[in-house]
């Protein structure tokens, strides 16, 4: 699709003129950090932020996801929910738009998941590039993340004066018709470029490897006794997990109301991560082991979905390692891998 | 409300026509869906079984898809939540079910063959759902083995069925138990000692291994010394099948959802998935 | 279904027995399922004919134990309330102190007219079915255990740790506040409530069935936190899950 | 009736085990006591050793009821201690969390403990059935002295968000202001409550008593101020020990208290006694209304005064808000430097005057420490109150007797499990 521009001045109107009719979500300031906030106003958005403390999937997947509720009564009955409010994620960095565009594919694959593919389909992705690296354990460039390649409708990147405008489909050319937006001209295009070639240079890698190799590095090192190494700084917490923006993995469960005998069945966002993700009713868990707990998690992220999809389920982003007090960093597993 | 979206985590309800006590901790229950409509299941497939208000577990279907009856079967122990509220219903009672789901036995790769199976403790309640599927197209195999072992005399599954396959034209049975009590007279022991008193004819055999994790090993080591080709033995794999769609993650063995690629696997499969062994 | 159920307090601040009245949205509805017939806090009934019992409370004295194992007897399904309860909870405090002392300071020459023996928690005498952590008990939790055993299945209680919840709720680490936190060895269930309010867990739910101690004191130690100051945290409301281990 | 044995084991509807003890030989009562049978906990042992962060933190765990209350007299002890003064917003954030548990202290008493007695019937329960309306609007007024907690507080019962010299987190302005919307809605059901307790009847007993509680200046005093009788004197809450003793009396594992006369009574009534011209002009119009005027020596009348409390709270709450909100609260730098020595903190609790008194090392760890719990001191004044109103009894059956003499105990709102811990601890005054 093409590429657009909308002067910094217009973006304001633009925003405040999608509230009445889309919930709008974007970055705000909590203390010293950020999160995914509905926004009543885009006074309340945070453009230069650096990431948030959980990615947006939260608005997708949320952590609490009722999928149907059973009246007893003459049946039972059963009634799916479905959320169909319209949303707008504003402000997404090109590491989390990878994120949600992996999550696309793995809920879409297979028995796809309506829950998700509602939301989904009612939700509008307006990115906005960062300027630089977010910090020191961010590695999206190593991770084939710095621009977005599929997952957003908008995607802003700061010119200065205004914003080079990627429109990804035509949902986003259907925004763009809402007013502010122009056809970018020779000269955006020549900066947009340039700005694209800036960051490119402000961003260093932070793997010591090509990433194409990492499948292979990971399968080779199945038993490496840095599994065992890494027990030592594990809780079993699942914080990793939680701030991850590919991770999706669930449980499901039944809740009662009291006054009625109707009840709720839900998921809420499970963790590979927790002792007891793996044991079955009997007894039996199947990876009750911390350091096999460990490798799957980093197994999943470098290498499963490398080979099904061809994208890695780590967008470089650095939220595990910053989230894990014993500082288990998937970027230095990586490169501690490869030895 | 009319959706474009289906759920396939809402399932669909059925009922329980019958209910009854199998051993102290096993139930045996015949189910039929509300719409009358066939299950439509492989043998070695499970379903997701409902109970509306506590949840939901995945069960082995154990009767075979040539049954007559107008439902199909499942043998239960009460060893969780909604296992538990499943033995405290009564008959009459409506479920939810999903599925069938995974992949079962693979019937045609079968075909032909020699079959032997190999059960331990619950493990006879998906195999039955093949066993019988094999006695009602018996011409379709060759010999047919089981080897059943359990934990105690009691325990046993479907004492009278076993007597029934026994009856059945070349249908070698024989079963073993762990604690023997004072009225065992067969054999006592781990399930591959019953391995020295069959008679198969190696290349020939389809070996299918259904049981607890710890039987795995053993009995694949018996069956390769007695010459059963890798290619041709089957696994049935237990694991927490929580979405049974490929989704939630729970049953996921290196880069393989169980419920969606198996509980069934081929031998020379699971010999390269690390962690399904 | 309806159920008949006790609610019993032993040594404890009551604080427990009183959240089973603030659930202000849910009480009619609950009192509607469940008939209190033996609750001295907030009715006069006294009946020994019960379903579920609710113990509120640590187990001090001589004659609690015999009281407690009667109600045991009684009730179907037992449900130990909140940290005394559960793990005898902050009064094992007193554990650190000798015995006579302890009598001494508080009652002074009149110590000799009161019992008082270790702290213990209601399972080291009677089987207890359920739990309900935290100090004060979560009142969620409350309804969900409630409701879950009218329903017949197994509560929703989890067994991970509280920093689990606590990034879900987007919360900045406490350790990051510079604060010391027993969040990654103890239960979730609370909602990570202090550090919500940027307080660091006092670990008052107890531990997760098997909490990476040594990792955790690992966390404390590179915080800066002395011998001393870990201790002191590990004995505010686990004193006595250290005692049956290794006391901390 | 010349001959009486009373024995109430574990009276209901108060909060700890007490049991009531009565005998009356030819018409002559020989004895009428309250036994507190309570566990005994030892908090001033186990605050032995600990650090200045954490005693709120355990003396919150005294009372479920009144933990705000316990963990502001600990906050207030220490900042005695180590001579901090907390800042002006610390302060309103802390009188308006006090609103708030005087809101749910009050009505949870006066209309799940007392309200049964009162309607002639055994509890909330069957209240429910009979007067639903009323429970409803009991559960609306006490969800909003909860939620004035947990917003504030973090929760209700053991408050977590409290500590010296300030709070570890503030409440969103927003909350706030809605939560002063509905303050000023539950006007309506105060008003219906009103209207109620005109309707009720309460026993007619007097009794002349002495009456303690903080002296307000320009304000109803909950949070500070001297102490104050109303037989006239006053004093410094940090010279409490000079004014008031304690005494262990067995078998009650909670101690007695007493100050110049044998007995003295702490709480709604000696507060509404000692500060009515002090209370905000709708809750004295309440007490127009239900006939409280002061001096009131009937115990029985505790309850209106904590409906009379409630109203003053209700409002009060709103106006703290509105000062909150009007100068915009800021994140506040809370330096505390430990220094050994004594520090007091006293508050009003809804039962009565609660005093905490800590004694530091230079480490700040706790060396000695003493709570003096409300219920504790009202035990004598119940007990005289029981043998005042037994001879006027005894003409009526056995049960009957029991009956209001359960409800005189109510009436001081008990909370017994509080009382269970305390004796003078000899301090080191140099």
């Amino acid at each position: 699709m093409g590429l657009m521009a909308i002067d910094k001045r217009d973006l304001s109107a633009f925003i405040d003129g999608l509230i009445p009719q889309w919930e709008v979500v974007a970055p705000v300031p909590v203390e010293f950090k950020y999160a995914f906030r509905k926004v009543g106003s885009f006074q309340d958005v945070a453009l230069d932020y650096t990431n948030t403390m959980l990615p947006p999937k939260k608005f997708l997947l949320p952590q609490r996801d009722e999928l149907f509720s059973c009246n007893p009564e003459g049946g039972p009955s059963l009634t799916p929910r479905f959320d169909e409010t319209p949303r707008v994620l504003f402000g997404v960095h090109s590491c989390d738009v990878h994120g949600i565009w992996l999550l696309d594919d793995i809920l879409a694959e297979g028995c796809s998941d309506p829950h998700y593919l509602c939301r989904r389909s009612n939700t509008l992705i307006i990115g906005l590039d960062c300027k630089g690296p977010c910090h020191d354990n961010a590695f999206c460039k190593d991770m084939g993340t710095l621009k977005p390649a599929g997952g957003f409708d908008l995607f802003l990147t700061d010119l200065g004066e205004r914003y080079a405008v990627q429109v990804g489909t035509g949902a986003g050319t259907a925004l763009a018709e809402r007013g502010g937006f122009y056809m970018a001209d020779f000269e955006v295009r020549e900066e947009f470029f340039a700005a694209w070639q800036k960051k490119q240079s402000g961003f260093p890698n932070r793997i010591g490897y090509d990433t194409a190799a990492l499948p292979n590095i990971l399968a080779e090192s199945y038993d490496d006794i840095i599994w065992e190494a890494l027990e030592m700084r594990c809780f079993d917490c699942g914080a990793c997990t939680t701030v991850c923006p590919t991770c999706y993995c669930f449980d499901v469960l039944d809740e009662n109301d009291i006054g009625t005998d109707r009840s709720i069945r839900y998921r809420r966002w499970d963790s590979c991560q927790l002792q007891d993700f793996a044991a079955v009713a009997g007894g039996a868990n199947f990876r009750g082991k911390r350091s096999d707990r460990l490798r799957h998690r980093l197994l999943r992220k470098g290498k499963y979905f490398k080979e099904k999809f061809g994208r890695f389920a780590c967008v470089g982003c650095g939220r595990c390692g910053r989230s894990c007090l014993l500082h288990i960093d998937v970027r230095d597993v990586f490169n501690q891998l490869k030895g | 409300m009319n959706h474009k979206y289906v759920s396939p985590y809402v399932p669909r309800l059925a009922e329980l026509v019958t209910a009854r006590q199998l051993t102290s901790r096993e139930k045996f229950f015949e189910v039929r869906l509300q719409d009358g409509s066939a299950l439509g299941h492989q043998p070695g497939q499970f379903v997701e079984v409902s109970v509306f208000g506590v949840g939901e577990a995945p069960i082995s279907v154990s009767s075979s898809p040539t049954s007559q009856g107008l439902g199909f079967e499942l043998c239960v122990r009460d060893a969780g939540s909604v296992t538990h509220a499943l033995h405290e219903l009564p008959e009459g009672s409506t479920i939810g079910i999903r599925g069938p789901y995974g992949r079962g036995f693979p019937l045609d790769e079968l075909k032909g063959n020699d079959l032997l199976f190999v059960a331990g403790g619950l493990g006879l309640v998906p195999m039955r759902s093949m066993i019988n599927y094999a006695v009602d197209n018996r011409a379709d195999f060759g010999r047919l083995t089981l080897l059943y072992g359990s934990r105690t005399p009691a325990d046993l599954l479907f004492a009278d069925e076993t007597e029934r396959w026994r009856g059945t034209p070349d249908f070698h049975v024989a079963t073993t138990v762990d604690l023997a009590d004072g009225a065992w007279t067969g054999q006592v022991g781990p399930i591959t000692k019953l391995f020295g008193g069959v008679a198969i004819n190696p290349v020939r055999t389809s070996a299918l291994v259904v049981g607890p994790p710890v039987m795995f090993r053993f009995v694949l080591k018996s069956l390769l010394m007695m010459g059963v080709y890798e290619s041709r033995v089957y696994l049935s794999l237990e694991r927490r099948m929580k979405c049974g769609v490929g989704k939630c993650g729970h049953c996921q063995i290196d880069d393989v959802y169980v419920c969606q690629k198996g509980p069934v696997f081929p031998y020379t499969r699971v010999r390269k998935l690390p962690e399904a062994l | 279904m309806t159920v008949r159920a006790g609610v019993f307090a032993f040594t404890s601040c009551e604080g427990c027995s009183l959240i089973t009245l603030e659930v202000e949205d849910r009480l009619l509805e609950i009192l509607g399922r469940v008939e209190f017939v033996n609750f001295r806090e907030a009715i006069d009934d006294k009946s020994d004919d019960y379903d579920i019992a609710f113990i509120d409370g640590a187990i001090t004295r001589e004659h609690e134990v015999g009281e407690l194992m009667k109600i045991r007897e009684r009730a179907a399904i037992l449900v130990a309330m909140g940290a005394c309860a559960v793990q005898g909870g902050l009064y094992f405090l007193k554990e650190y102190h000798e015995p006579g002392e302890t009598l001494a300071y508080v009652y002074g020459d009149k110590a000799g007219q009161f019992d008082t023996m270790p702290v213990r928690p209601v399972s080291q005498y009677v089987k207890v079915d359920h739990s309900l952590y935290g100090c004060p008990i979560d009142k969620r939790e409350f309804v969900e255990v409630v409701t879950a055993l009218l329903s017949g299945r197994r509560p929703n209680i989890p067994d991970y740790p509280v920093c689990n919840e606590c990034r879900m709720s987007e919360n900045i680490c406490v350790f990051e506040r510079g604060l010391a936190c027993m969040g990654p060895v103890t239960r979730a269930g609370c909602g990570a409530i202090c550090p919500s309010r940027h307080v660091g867990c006092f670990g008052c739910r107890g531990m997760v069935d098997k909490p990476a101690l040594d990792q955790h004191r690992a966390v404390l130690t590179e915080r800066g936190l002395t011998e001393e100051e870990i201790t002191a945290r590990y004995r505010m409301f686990n004193g006595h899950w250290g005692s049956a281990h290794e006391k901390p | 009736m010349k001959n009486l044995d009373i024995k109430v084991e574990h009276v209901t509807r108060v909060e700890g085990h007490g049991n009531i003890v009565v005998k009356v030989r030819d018409g002559r009562v020989e004895d009428a006591r309250l036994d507190i049978v309570e566990s005994p906990r030892f908090f001033e042992v186990m605050l032995q050793g600990r650090s200045w962060q954490e005693a709120s933190w355990i003396t919150s765990r005294i009372c479920g009821i009144c933990a705000v209350t316990h963990s502001t007299a600990s906050l207030k002890a220490t900042e005695d201690a180590f001579g901090i003064v907390p800042s002006a917003q610390t302060v309103l954030l802390r009188k308006l969390l006090l609103d708030g548990e005087y809101i749910q202290s009050h009505v949870l008493h006066v209309y799940f403990l007392v309200a049964p007695d009162l309607l002639g019937v055994g509890s909330v329960v069957p209240l429910a059935g009979t007067h639903i309306e009323v429970v409803r609007m009991a559960l609306r007024l006490k969800k909003l002295g909860n939620d004035l907690c947990a917003l504030v507080g973090g929760r209700h019962v053991h408050p977590v968000a409290m500590k010296v010299n300030g709070f570890t987190s503030l409440p969103e302005p927003a909350g706030l202001a809605s939560a002063r919307e509905r303050l000023v809605a539950a006007r309506a059901d105060l008003d219906a409550t009103v209207e109620l307790f005109k309707t009720l009847r309460i026993p007619a007993f007097t009794r002349e008593t002495e009456y303690l509680s903080l002296k307000g200046v320009d304000e109803y005093p909950l949070y500070d101020g001297d102490m104050m009788s109303s037989d006239g004197y006053v004093f410094k809450p940090r010279g409490y020990l000079e004014s008031i003793k304690e005494t262990v009396v067995p078998p009650s594992s909670a101690k007695h208290v007493a100050a110049r006369r044998d007995s003295y009574m702490v709480g709604a009534l000696a507060r509404f006694n000692n500060n009515h011209g002090l209370l905000h002009k709708r809750a004295k119009a309440v007490a127009d209304a239900v006939g409280l005027s002061a001096p009131c020596h009937n115990p029985f009348m505790i309850n209106v005064a904590q409906l009379v409390e409630t109203v003053h709270c209700v409002e009060h709450a709103a106006e703290t808000i509105d000062m909150l909100l009007g100068s915009g609260m800021s994140v506040e730098v809370s330096d505390v430097r430990p220094i050994a020595g004594r520090g007091v903190g006293v508050v009003e609790a809804p039962r009565g005057t609660l005093y905490h008194d800590y004694t530091y090392g230079a480490d700040g760890m706790i060396t000695g420490a003493n709570c003096i719990i409300p219920t504790g001191q009202n035990l004598a004044n119940i007990e005289a109150d029981m043998q005042g109103i037994l001879p006027g009894l005894l003409g009526g059956t056995e049960a009957d007797v029991a009956q209001t003499l359960k409800m005189l105990v109510r009436a001081y709102d008990p909370c017994i499990s509080c009382a269970t811990h305390s004796i003078e601890v000899v301090f080191d005054r140099g």
